[in-house]
């Protein structure tokens, strides 16, 4: 199937009104203030993306109160979402709608197309199957009346700090838990990246919801964990974007030596292979969603090559914006370093590029030695 | 024009033109025809179609199986002096060269490099000096393929030393069988000589073969160099088509040399270029779709590395293997093949990639600044005499 | 001199003056004895020897538990300021200032870096204006690390505007107890504020604080970099001594979060770690045998990337964990512990190593034309008056 | 132990003499001539270093006819070997040398001192113990007389074409074998690096001499090897160097848009980083032939640490003097493709640099995953 890997005019059009949103409401000082903030996202930011605009239940169906738009529309918005590092709970809450959505949980998808935060509780490095899928054990009993109860703990989840519904692995089943529900606790952890904190979750006897068992759970599980891999590819994208433009416009107006910082042939050497970079992102992250939407057989090695491609390039970008802004883009004010940290967190997210090449090894047919 | 009228007239043509004639008699018919390049204006081979209807022409003809015109062969006439010629040409000079460069009857080469002059291409030191109703040049041309076959080369020359660099030049059309013109062959680190070098002397050329005024060879030759940039070669590949193909069955049918280490590198080789390959088919579909992008700057830049490295991979995969080389004879290949012969060839080969049409390094000084605008390098050499400027 | 006589120095010094007295007493009698730094002349701490014997007398000292004078803390002032002075100071500047200079009474920090000159440093803005028989300083400096504690700074200042920027400068002791001095702290990515900003608003300092003649800044502000880049810290690490053992005890000790694409890259760090530490053993045995070479500035590059890469490495290794910080605290530390807190502050404070004391693009620059003796860039700002220059 | 990395000014002597002397009669001229031609080396070079220099035999002691000196004085002659790309077979002499003098081989050494070849009978990528150490079956028999004979093939034998006599490891035994014996024939092999062609071997009942066997054997084969990868980045440091420093003679004469190419400051910058990763392969070159000459119990860890960095060093090296001479670097009458092809042959021989990495995480104490 030969999948089109260009913007439709209906995606451009969409990442202008998500930019100019984002632009008067997720400013640099904004978002630099949320994130030294004790709140773990903004949420009024996520009112407008949610309740406001319907933006947060994009690819949710229509008739379950959603936008009834492909993950090919979900990744413009998360290319916007990380060109302004936006501290929001997007992508959990939409890999939680593709759990839903594989599990056919109409009730909670109308909650979340609602405004509700829905998050998956895995610990963030959680990727779609190979070495890097490490789910921490959860164990499930039973309690007097039959329904499960959930013991244990999960260590660093991201985008579930404010989130209603946790979604949650454990036992090879699949549950929903109330995120008030007595006998869970959440736990801020201080996070490299305050755009995207996380989260500790501690179960005593927590009652849950069982959505799915056997392999049922395990294929909704993998085909989410597919999806945040590919989705995530076009934040980094987004991302590494923004510290491409802002670099270049930076270059441009600062003089050193009576001359546009910009004109150094070294510099412009390495924006110019970074440029080569992102283009070749841009069409692994296309590439990802559209096999992804469009149930492609070839999505998980889609997915796997995003994340091996887009994951170091943003941190490559982060990097060398942080450098060529010389010591001001070391400084606090200056938002280069919460583009740094968000880079470096969504290296780890859903598989690090070295877990995502390890599972191309066999889907490409590439055994070790 | 729609894809299916052109299908029409192309299966009317094929009606009336056995496709196993004389192989000329149907490549001058087609040209005649306008299904030679259907953007090109009518009477010049075209019906000025849209361009991206050209695969619907050349795919027709190639399914009645009719004969082509070795287009690899022509590249250089295809890609760079006809476009030229028909931007900057008289309409003697359309006529006259137009049809045989198509049909292949005279093939072309470029004369624009020269040892003095090779990024800085408008440093050119070759003088063309007026000579009566003509030019006399004289100077040293090199890297020019295809130059020991060609009738026809475009040649850039200097008519005025004492102007600045960019307008001293003059741009003409070189008759390869004029004398004073010696072709000789130019061996490259992988013992062939795929390119030549070509000495001027005294070579006497009409007025009539001057493209463009004088003094505005640099603003012509910017039309040869912008198509020679937005050519992209025939069809995308299929996964693993390229080098890399070669490099993932070496490692699938040799498990003996495989090591950890290796296979990582293996990987990330794996991913580069399947994010190439995708790249290319990205860049295909906005260019069918009319939106056309500098994404090609960015497939040579990666192309060049890339194979590059997946040939040095393989030849330290293969070990002691690797070393063997297959001959180190002074052939004269025709068509080039990255993939061909063995791992060594390939490996030497691949390092003219980030050479040949363009260094990388001029590539990323165009990339920098055309597409990310960034400011230009203080310049010392524009507006001085190019006699004067240091060499 | 030899290491032997100095030796006996020492113990002669140490047989009349008890370890256990008053640190202060102590060192300014050591300061006396011309023990202080043995290169200096006598009278000024030293005794006019071989700089190589320095250790010989630290190490005495050490072994008799004698009080040091925390180098690090008054590192700007040991290794920028005094060399300064000593070089282009009068008598009175350094009978003034080298004594608590080297007792660490006063901490001496550098001002020279500016929002709007960095790598340009010959760009400052700072002005320093004439009055009576001193001057009045305005500007702003930045990147100033102990300005917080210090007493006096060393100073560049734009003197003479209208002339060429290298010529303009004058240099001088900033009195950091004057009014018109306020330090802010400067936040960096890591949280905290090891620097500071340094407003100089009418700060008036007298003439008798100038270093070097008015006009000369550059040449004396010379001195003090090329100090800045002679200094390499104490003495060499054992293997795995930095933050490449760091990782490697990670690795060892944490066999779930192997695996073997990581591990070709922890091999390929621990090589390059390794490599880098030989690089330091042998450029110290250059340098006790009395041969300096340009090493350094290999050093500080290649140890700038790699601590980056490492603690890179550690971060992704260690996955959702990594992603754990201990807090974002704008402590104000005094002692930079490049491999002390955890991961994601190594990974962060890592990234300042290429941009402080010389970024890694002007360190190239510098290895380019004075090392390997490549040509300067054309230069556009060097004939022009400095209140001209485009900024 | 601290060892000492400098080089003493005896060696700084020796180098100038050697310099001296390859600058007459080792110019590229001769160099391409040579490696075009069908001769495997230059005979006359190798007469200058041998007999009339003794060059040759340097590390052989003075009472077995070499001139008594160290490894450390050996690996400067390697580094102006490199430096020329001369097509002597300097390396595998020495090799040679160090596995006769393990063995006692007094009479084979003072052959070697003479000026005869004698080479270690190995496919060139056999480097110490480790993944790479492959060796080819070669097996042993017995004559009527009750003296070994070799029956077998080994491919790809570096510096053994006008070899007199070869070493061979056979069945866990080594042998010395003469090379014009009845019964072993030297095929030559069309070499990517033509100033040290390989050949290949192939022996039917080729009469053999035991020189060792046992643990014997495979202590001195061992010993050799890494006196082999140890000597070899000495080679591969001279190489780049060359690279380095006529690139940087290029660029400055060279002109381009009316200023020195060496001028812009990405090629500045590259080459740069290229000095910074020459200024260490030098420690750690000198640092692996100081361990091997002093005995040092880390000089199997040192020897793999200078092929891990010199090996890919010297072939960058020369890829960026091809790279930064333009089209002339990559025309047949520019040396520049011998110093590539050298480069590549000497990052194989006696191990890759990912095979000596792999033998690093065991010397090092860093297990795989």
């Amino acid at each position: 199937m030969t999948l089109d890997l260009r913007y439709t005019e209906e995606q451009e059009a969409l990442r202008d009104s998500v930019r100019a949103m984002l632009t008067d409401h997720a400013g640099w000082a904004r978002v630099l203030q949320v994130a030294a903030s004790p709140e773990p996202d903004d949420a009024d930011l996520w009112r407008l993306l949610s309740v406001d605009t319907g933006l947060a239940a994009l690819a949710v169906p229509e008739h379950l109160g959603g936008a009834g738009a492909s993950l090919a529309e979900t990744a413009v918005v998360l290319e916007e979402l990380g060109r302004a590092v936006a501290p929001v709970p997007y992508l959990g809450t939409t890999v939680a709608a593709q759990l839903l959505l594989h599990l056919g949980e109409d009730e909670l998808l109308r909650d979340l197309a609602g405004g509700a935060i829905i998050a998956p509780a895995m610990p963030c490095d959680v990727g779609p199957a190979g070495p890097g899928a490490r789910l921490p054990d959860v164990e499930v009993s039973t309690a007097a009346d039959g329904s499960p109860l959930l013991n244990g703990t999960v260590c660093g989840v991201a985008d579930a700090s404010r989130a209603r519904v946790l979604v949650m692995p454990a036992g090879g089943a699949l549950f929903a838990v109330d995120a008030d529900a007595a006998g869970l606790r959440r736990t801020p952890v201080v996070s490299l990246d305050e755009t995207r904190p996380l989260c500790d979750l501690a179960m005593w006897n927590a009652p849950a919801r069982l959505l799915a068992a056997g392999e049922r759970a395990a294929s909704a599980l993998d085909a989410a964990l597919v999806a945040g891999a590919a989705l995530l590819a076009s934040e980094q994208l987004g991302l590494a974007q923004w510290c491409l433009d802002t670099t270049v416009a930076h270059l441009r107006t600062r003089y050193q030596f009576g001359r546009p910082v910009g004109s150094f042939q070294a510099l412009k050497h390495r924006l110019a292979d970074l440029w080569v970079e992102l283009v070749q992102a841009r069409a692994v992250a296309r590439h990802a969603v559209a096999a992804v939407a469009a149930g492609d057989p070839d999505a998980r090695l889609a997915a796997a090559l995003a994340q091996a491609h887009c994951g170091p390039l943003a941190v490559r970008a982060a990097e060398e914006c942080v450098q060529m802004h010389g010591g001001i883009g070391f400084t606090w004010e200056h938002p280069a370093h919460l583009y740094l940290k968000r880079a470096k967190s969504a290296a780890i997210a859903y598989g690090t590029a070295a877990h995502h090449r390890t599972a191309l090894a066999t889907l490409a047919d590439l055994a070790p030695a | 024009m729609t894809a299916e009228s052109l299908r029409e007239r192309v299966d009317g043509f094929l009606a009336g033109h056995d496709t196993a004639q004389d192989r000329l008699e149907f490549l001058r018919a087609r040209f005649d025809a306008g299904l030679a390049w259907v953007h090109y204006p009518a009477g010049l081979g075209g019906l000025g179609a849209p361009r991206v209807l050209q695969p619907v022409v050349d795919q027709r003809f190639a399914a009645a199986g009719a004969p082509d015109n070795s287009p690899r062969r022509i590249g250089i006439g295809l890609g760079m002096a006809a476009p030229t010629i028909l931007r900057h040409g008289t309409a003697e000079q359309r006529a006259r060269f137009l049809r045989p460069l198509w049909t292949a009857e005279e093939v072309w080469c470029q004369l624009f490099s020269e040892p003095g002059a090779g990024s800085d291409l408008a440093g050119v030191a070759t003088r063309a000096v007026r000579d009566g109703d003509g030019w006399l040049v004289d100077g040293q041309k090199v890297w020019t393929s295809m130059a020991h076959q060609a009738r026809w080369g475009i040649l850039l020359a200097r008519t005025d030393p004492a102007a600045p660099k960019h307008a001293g030049l003059t741009y003409f059309l070189c008759d390869m069988h004029a004398p004073g013109v010696e072709v000789r062959p130019l061996r490259q680190a992988t013992g062939e000589a795929e390119f030549n070098e070509v000495f001027l002397s005294g070579v006497r050329l009409d007025d009539g073969l001057r493209l463009g005024a004088v003094g505005e060879g640099w603003a012509v030759a910017r039309t040869t160099l912008m198509n020679e940039r937005v050519a992209i070669g025939g069809a995308a590949l299929p996964r693993e088509g390229g080098m890399i193909g070669v490099l993932a069955r070496t490692w699938r049918t040799r498990p003996e040399l495989r090591t950890p280490a290796l296979h990582d590198e293996v990987l990330r080789l794996w991913v580069r270029a399947e994010a190439l390959r995708l790249t290319g088919i990205r860049l295909r579909q906005q260019l069918a779709a009319g939106e056309p992008g500098p994404e090609g700057s960015a497939m040579k830049l990666a192309f060049a590395a890339l194979t590059q490295q997946i040939s040095g991979t393989e030849v330290e995969l293969l070990g002691a293997e690797g070393l063997r080389h297959d001959h180190w004879r002074a052939d004269r290949p025709e068509e080039l093949d990255l993939t061909g012969r063995g791992p060594t060839y390939r490996w030497l080969r691949a390092k003219g990639n980030s050479i040949e049409g363009g260094t990388s390094e001029v590539l990323r000084n165009i990339v920098a600044e055309r597409v990310l605008g960034l400011p230009a390098e203080p310049r010392t050499d524009t507006g001085v005499a190019w006699k004067d400027l240091p060499r």
